[in-house]
């Protein structure tokens, strides 16, 4: 019995429960790598990108431990296939295209430790989304993800030419406009019904 | 014979147009009409609550650049909008105390962190609605029908309620047209949108008032017109089109124009000027997303009402229209057409 | 006539509209102005290397002799102004507040308007160096402000040509007449500057550029007319900066100039209105320039109107004569948009000065505007003719980005017009911290080492 | 251990030890992994399966066992209890002679803010719904999340009809909320007020799951009888 | 390494000489480098899990029980683990014990488990707990390490109880769930939402900033500039 349709899957995972302003995935990058715009955006395709291929990683190894029944393999699998996605997307771009290697490639080491990427894993199992589910999920969170990042970097870009007060410089300004921002999200709820 | 010093200064040495402070000033002027209606309508609950966000608003504005050390910091009048027109998004009724934190916020939140005015990336009147909006969800959804005949002699217990206590309702609750669109499918007929015969936040109302005071703000080159008219065309232009295909599920184009707060959102909370892009095509473009936004709240998402929300997206999202659209700098790009 | 009201006249986008005042001095004719008791010669009144002084302290001279020759190819010779005793060559005080190379000249009571003739060159029988070199040997630079030297400008770079000649007549700086009276009056010598002109640069048509607020001065030039010569009138929009360059050629032409560009590299040549006219007055009789028209005007001043002042008038005497208020409180050479304010009266009249503007206190600009943070109201973006976007220079500016302003926002191509700081309801002087982001921009690369 | 010792060492350090290494760590991790999940898999089992009965016995007043049946798309078949993996899976409870109560079914739909998710009582009988109990919801607190505490809300699920037409395919009528205080009928639900959207949600939910559970239920009720 | 082992084993049990530096490796992360507070590390679990007191004391005491447990293992394994496998090594450490507290949890209260949902699994992804066995264990004593871990787990804690006060008493008027207020109470529900935990934290640095602003500007040689950074 269907439930959720696939529309509402990517519209929840992008925008109504977007991973950055709502749960909180990914919030290091959030505030690490959105400082400018350029970055953010790369970062987020890269994010994207290596959701995409994790997501469907993750179903594989899902459907694998509930078949030799080792559930609590889950998360050490679950990390271990991320980390080594990762070396291996690096890997691939770096032989067949090293343009977008340039453009990635500093940024796919920091995805690993991305709580975005496990954490998309680890809730389309929770969710018990099929396969084509888990892509449309992951494809949601990655775009989500970028959107949350890329606002960001475009507000950050205008507020270092700000008369900031001094109290507020650094991460507290960060935080109150991802607080903002994440008021502003919160007019997507109820979405894709 | 001549006098010793003469001042110098760089060219040039004339200046002309108008100035921030009498901009802001005229603002406020386009505002009053539509604050007079609001404390009409609504009676003594409205004018409490718009002078308790006045004060609020001036207050933290005050305090806070006394506290950094800036001189003199009403005299740009831009406060005096913020407050205003945070009070005149709040239902009448609501609670003074709430309308008090939702004023600091507004503020502190919404501008003095940011580096006061010119500095805000979003609309602080917006900022300070949107905090209450999520803080107390209840009281901000809770509307005061129109003219109630004690309006000018009773003031509704919900209105004095103690900070930190639940409001207490003793007065007749209406229900906005948009949610009575929404939930009942049950359209408000337009000439009492127009007019204002309406129950719905303060100052939203009167789409008549609020209209006239943008076109004065228009006639006075005070404010972009570009803003509201491609925000309240597109949304026009999406209701039309939509109405026409399945008229059951989708109102009309006047029907969405006039209900809610819109009018009040395209005239004077999208067009802050500081928080939405600089450049015509930019202000044009800014327009059409955030009327595209509110569409897709109030039709497809769960709130009744989205012109909040769409334009704090507006404002997140003008710093990216700002980067991408910029006029072709004078002899860059084409080369000269003709020989 | 309800046809012409219909049709537009040509012109550029954006710009502003300021008061004109120029009702005051466009109906004054050009009269002649008194010898000072000292005149001061700067050594550099144009852009380009100071010119060398050729004569000695104590030498006396004709009005018109030269006193100092060119140094180079960017350098224009200066000549007396006056007969007189040359006093001192020394520093003398200039606009720009420092003491600059100079000579001292004082004419004899009473000297003559006699000059001195040189050695003819008529247009039918020169090349286009020879009348180059005679507008250089003329000492003829930019009059409309610029002061560049104009045979620079008609020198045509190798591989380029020009097929247009501009002359600039659209005077778009409130308060100055000067170029106005010089097509009332001088439509003759206009029509000799043109033919040399056309034969210097090679352009098979010459076009004069006349703002609609001076029709007299278009009908007066259309009159004028000869039949041989392929030159017209045309009538552009009264706005500012119309008279730049850049601006009138994109009204008339609707040629843009590249960005770093020159007007050559859309094969135009422009040359201002008062300059032309000096180039047909001088040339025929090989003349060098030793005065010039100049508008004297605003609220300080009792007699306004336009004079021909010779080069090196102190600025106190042209003010006393002129019978300025006691009480004036800003002095401006120039107009007041792209015009420079004096902090002494002590600094004589230049090539480049076309008008003084006085104020008293109470029509100056209001001491004590206040300055806002900037709203992002638009205004400036409005305004600027080349499309720049001046807030965002002017916060990258206030933030001391200056790399930034000049990579991403084009902060060179400012010609600084002054329309934004104009405009702006917060009063921020825009402009000028757009001369100091590119002054200091040209400091680093001057130091930077070549590559 | 001297600097002239260490120093070789570390260079030296090839793939076998490195293999050494990652295995004696792994078998570390392995034991305390595997010790762990053995001790706390019958706790974690018991408290899950009191806390789906408590949910049960709410949504099906006088139950006091349950039965797990699986629907494969035929025919229904009891289902091991202690297994939460399965899927399409509903509870009959019993009362304490071994008579059906009615059927505990789980649904799922979106909500304001995210999914829903709720168990209800189905009572075949009756043809109602009898009970209802919020499983998980992130609806928005003090607002939409009075759907699971609400007492009038909850008063609309006593007897939520949800009878089937005459071709026994689809509902006779849609569950459907409307506006607090406006119920007149017994298929519709009396929204709470100021929550309109959450509320209307949970008819949304009801009314999918019921549409499809109920003509399955009314074909097979024998199979989940016998059992 | 601060001290030199005389055998392999001689790590496992190597005290170092008084007490005086163990408490400072306490010490230093409950305050002058509170994970949370100073170095701004593990946002995700901080903001996430924050709006009740419990749940913020259960996801504190679980990070803490994995951070002490890593950095036991990892120090005491420093000289066995290859340079070049070192952080692979660490994660599986790491996600042992995540898996290890995550089945406690469940095992313990069901409730707490469904409450912090997935956050308990992603305290492996926690830079805290690799950046502390990366930069610290690996370099220091068991004992050492222990303290260590300790200390930025109670930090932790308590950065995270700091955020769970605020948020719940003023989202949902209680304490650990106990009701402060009468039922007349309003809640601030924006405090329980996630933009109340961006507002909560951003509220704690704005004061400690403010602290510190205080202090440095009472030392008049240091500018203010200095301090902002």
């Amino acid at each position: 019995m269907k439930t959720e349709s696939l529309w509402f899957i990517f519209l929840n995972a992008s925008l109504i429960n977007n991973f950055v302003l709502a749960y909180f995935l990914g919030i290091c990058p959030f505030l690490g790598v959105s400082g400018k715009l350029s970055t953010a955006f790369r970062m987020g395709m890269a994010v994207i990108f290596v959701m995409l291929i994790s997501s469907m990683a993750a179903y594989g190894i899902h459907a694998f431990l509930i078949w030799v029944d080792a559930p609590f393999l889950q998360l050490i699998s679950y990390i271990v296939v991320i980390a080594s996605t990762v070396q291996l997307v690096e890997m691939f771009i770096k032989r067949f295209s090293p343009s977008l290697f340039k453009a990635l490639g500093i940024f796919l080491p920091l995805i690993t430790t991305n709580c975005a990427i496990l954490g998309l894993a680890l809730f389309q199992t929770n969710k018990g989304y099929n396969f084509i589910e888990s892509f449309v999920f992951a494809l949601g969170a990655g775009i989500g993800f970028t959107l949350a990042l890329v606002l960001m970097a475009g507000l950050r870009e205008k507020l270092d030419f700000a008369e900031v007060p001094v109290i507020a410089k650094g991460v507290a300004l960060t935080l109150l406009v991802g607080g903002i921002l994440s008021l502003t999200f919160m007019g997507f709820a109820g979405l894709g019904g | 014979m001549f006098k010793k010093t003469l001042h110098i200064g760089t060219s040039p040495h004339i200046i002309g147009g108008s100035s921030t402070d009498q901009i802001m000033r005229n603002v406020v002027f386009a505002l009053l009409p539509v604050a007079a209606f609001a404390v009409y309508t609504f009676g003594l609950s409205a004018l409490l609550l718009l002078i308790t966000a006045l004060a609020s608003c001036l207050l933290t504005e005050y305090f806070l650049n006394r506290w950094i050390g800036k001189s003199s910091p009403l005299s740009d009048w831009s406060v005096t909008i913020t407050g205003l027109l945070y009070g005149l998004t709040l239902p009448p009724h609501l609670p003074l105390w709430m309308v008090f934190v939702g004023g600091v916020i507004a503020v502190a939140l919404g501008k003095f962190i940011f580096g006061g005015l010119g500095y805000n990336v979003f609309n602080p009147a917006l900022v300070g609605r949107a905090f209450i909006q999520a803080a107390f969800p209840v009281a901000i959804t809770t509307w005061m029908a129109p003219f109630l005949p004690d309006r000018f002699s009773h003031i509704p217990g919900s209105t004095l309620t103690l900070p930190f206590l639940k409001p207490v309702y003793d007065i007749t609750s209406g229900a906005t047209p948009l949610s009575l669109m929404k939930f009942e499918h049950h359209t408000t007929d337009t000439y009492n949108l127009l007019m204002g015969m309406t129950s719905g936040s303060t100052g939203e109302t009167s789409a008549l008032l609020i209209l006239l005071g943008g076109l004065y703000l228009i006639a006075r080159k005070m404010m972009n017109w570009r803003i509201p008219v491609a925000l309240l065309g597109t949304v026009y232009l999406i209701s039309t089109v939509l109405h026409w295909s399945n008229p059951d599920i989708y109102p009309g184009g006047l029907f969405m124009l006039f209900s809610g707060g819109l009018m009040l959102g395209a005239v004077f909370m999208a067009t802050d000027m500081v928080a939405s892009p600089i450049t015509p095509l930019g202000a044009t473009v800014y327009g059409i997303i955030i009327g595209i936004m509110i569409y897709v709240i109030r039709v497809w998402g769960g709130l009744p009402e989205g012109v909040m929300y769409a334009i704090l997206f507006g404002n997140a999202v003008s710093p990216h229209i700002d980067n991408f659209i910029r006029p072709r700098v004078y002899g860059t790009g084409k080369q000269w057409s003709k020989s | 006539m309800l046809f012409d009201l219909l049709k537009k006249n040509p012109t550029f986008r954006h710009g502003i509209h300021p008061p004109q005042f120029k009702e005051d001095t466009r109906d004054k004719p050009i009269r002649h102005f008194p010898f000072a008791p000292v005149m001061i010669i700067p050594l550099a009144q144009h852009i380009g290397k100071p010119s060398v002084p050729v004569v000695s302290e104590g030498q006396e001279v004709t009005r018109g002799q030269l006193l100092a020759r060119a140094d180079g190819f960017v350098s224009v010779p200066m000549h007396a102004p006056a007969s007189g005793v040359i006093k001192k060559i020394g520093r003398v005080p200039s606009i720009s507040g420092k003491m600059v190379p100079g000579i001292f000249l004082e004419p004899f009571p009473g000297s003559s308007q006699e000059v001195l003739e040189g050695k003819p060159v008529k247009v039918e029988t020169s090349t286009p160096e020879e009348i180059i070199n005679a507008i250089q040997n003329a000492g003829i630079v930019g009059l409309g402000g610029a002061a560049f030297p104009t045979h620079v400008k008609l020198k045509i770079p190798e591989g380029k040509h020009a097929d247009t000649l501009i002359i600039n007549g659209a005077e778009c700086e409130p308060y100055l007449t000067t170029d106005h009276r010089v097509m009332l009056e001088q439509a003759p010598d206009i029509i000799q500057g043109v033919r040399y002109l056309l034969k210097a640069t090679g352009a098979t048509r010459a076009i004069i550029g006349i703002e609609s607020n001076k029709p007299d001065a278009a009908v007066n030039l259309r009159n004028h007319l000869p039949p041989d010569l392929p030159l017209s009138v045309q009538v552009v929009e009264v706005k500012y900066p119309q008279g730049a360059e850049k601006m009138l050629i994109t009204a008339i032409l609707d040629r843009e100039v590249p960005s770093g560009g020159l007007p050559i590299d859309v094969h135009t040549v422009v040359v201002n209105v008062a300059t032309t006219a000096e180039i047909g007055r001088l040339l025929p009789h090989g003349r060098g320039i030793q005065e010039r028209v100049i508008t004297i005007t605003g609220p300080g001043i009792k007699k306004k109107g336009n004079y021909w002042i010779p080069i090196g008038t102190p600025l106190r005497y042209i003010l006393e004569q002129a019978g300025a208020e006691e009480d004036i409180d800003r002095v401006f050479m120039g107009g007041p948009m792209m015009g420079t304010a004096v902090s002494s009266l002590d600094i004589p009249i230049t090539k480049g000065t076309s008008g003084i503007v006085a104020f008293r206190e109470e029509e100056a600009r209001k001491k004590d505007v206040k300055i806002y943070p900037c709203i992002h109201c638009g205004a400036c973006v409005d305004a600027c003719p080349l499309f720049l976007n001046p807030s965002k220079l002017g916060i990258l500016a206030k933030f001391k980005d200056y790399h930034t302003m000049a990579s991403d926002y084009n902060l060179m191509d400012c010609f600084e017009c002054g329309s934004c700081t104009y405009v702006c309801p917060s009063h921020i002087p825009l402009v000028q911290y757009f001369r100091i982001s590119k002054l200091v921009l040209r400091n680093e690369k001057a130091k930077a080492p070549h590559v | 251990m001297t600097v002239d010792t260490i120093q070789p060492e570390k260079k030296e350090v090839g793939s076998f030890k490195m293999f050494q290494a990652m295995v004696g760590i792994g078998i570390i991790c392995a034991l305390a992994i595997v010790v762990t999940y053995q001790t706390t898999l019958p706790v974690i089992t018991k408290n899950k399966a009191e806390a789906l009965e408590k949910a049960i016995y709410k949504v099906l007043p006088g139950a006091q066992t349950r039965k797990n049946f699986q629907w494969d798309g035929q025919k229904f078949s009891e289902a091991d209890p202690s297994d939460h993996s399965l899927k399409d899976v509903i509870y009959t409870g019993l009362d304490a002679n071994g008579a059906m109560v009615g059927i505990a079914i789980e649904a799922k739909g979106q909500g304001f803010q995210d999914a829903i998710q709720v168990l209800y009582g189905f009572d075949p009988e009756k043809q109602a719904i009898i009970g209802f109990y919020v499983l998980d919801s992130r609806e928005t607190p003090g607002l939409g999340d009075k759907i699971a505490s609400d007492a009038a809300f909850q008063e609309n699920f006593k007897a939520l009809t949800a009878r089937l037409d005459e071709s026994g395919k689809k509902l006779e009528h849609d569950i459907q909320t409307v506006k607090h205080g406006t119920k007149s009928k017994p298929w519709e639900i009396d929204a709470i007020t100021g929550a309109t959207i959450s509320s209307k949600a949970v008819g949304n939910i009801l009314n999918h799951s019921a549409q499809y559970w109920a003509p399955i239920i009314k074909a097979h009720i024998d199979e989940l009888r016998t059992h | 390494m601060e001290s030199k082992p005389k055998g392999k084993l001689a790590g496992f049990f190597h005290f170092p000489q008084g007490d005086g530096l163990s408490t400072d490796e306490f010490i230093k992360g409950l305050w002058r480098e509170n994970p949370v507070l100073v170095q701004v590390l593990g946002m995700c679990p901080t903001l996430a899990v924050t709006n009740s007191a419990i749940n913020a004391m259960a996801m504190g005491l679980a990070t803490l029980f994995v951070l002490v447990m890593s950095n036991i293992l990892v120090s005491s394994l420093r000289n066995v683990i290859p340079k070049q496998v070192r952080i692979a090594t660490y994660i599986l450490i790491i996600a042992t014990f995540v898996t290890v507290a995550d089945y406690v949890i469940q095992a313990i209260s069901l409730d707490v488990h469904k409450a912090l949902g997935a956050f308990i699994p992603l305290i492996v992804v926690n830079c805290i707990i690799l950046g502390r066995a990366e930069a610290f264990a690996s370099k220091n004593g068991v004992w050492a390490s222990f303290m260590d871990g300790l200390g930025m787990g109670v930090g932790f804690t308590f950065a995270l109880l700091l955020l769970g006060f605020i948020r719940e008493i003023l989202g949902s008027g209680s304490l650990f769930g106990i009701s402060l207020f009468a039922d007349s109470f309003q809640d601030w529900v924006i405090m329980i939402l996630p933009s109340g935990g961006f507002f909560a934290l951003a509220g704690w640095l704005l004061l400690f900033n403010g602290l510190k602003l205080r202090k440095k500007q009472a030392q008049p040689e240091q500018t203010r500039e200095e301090v902002l950074i």
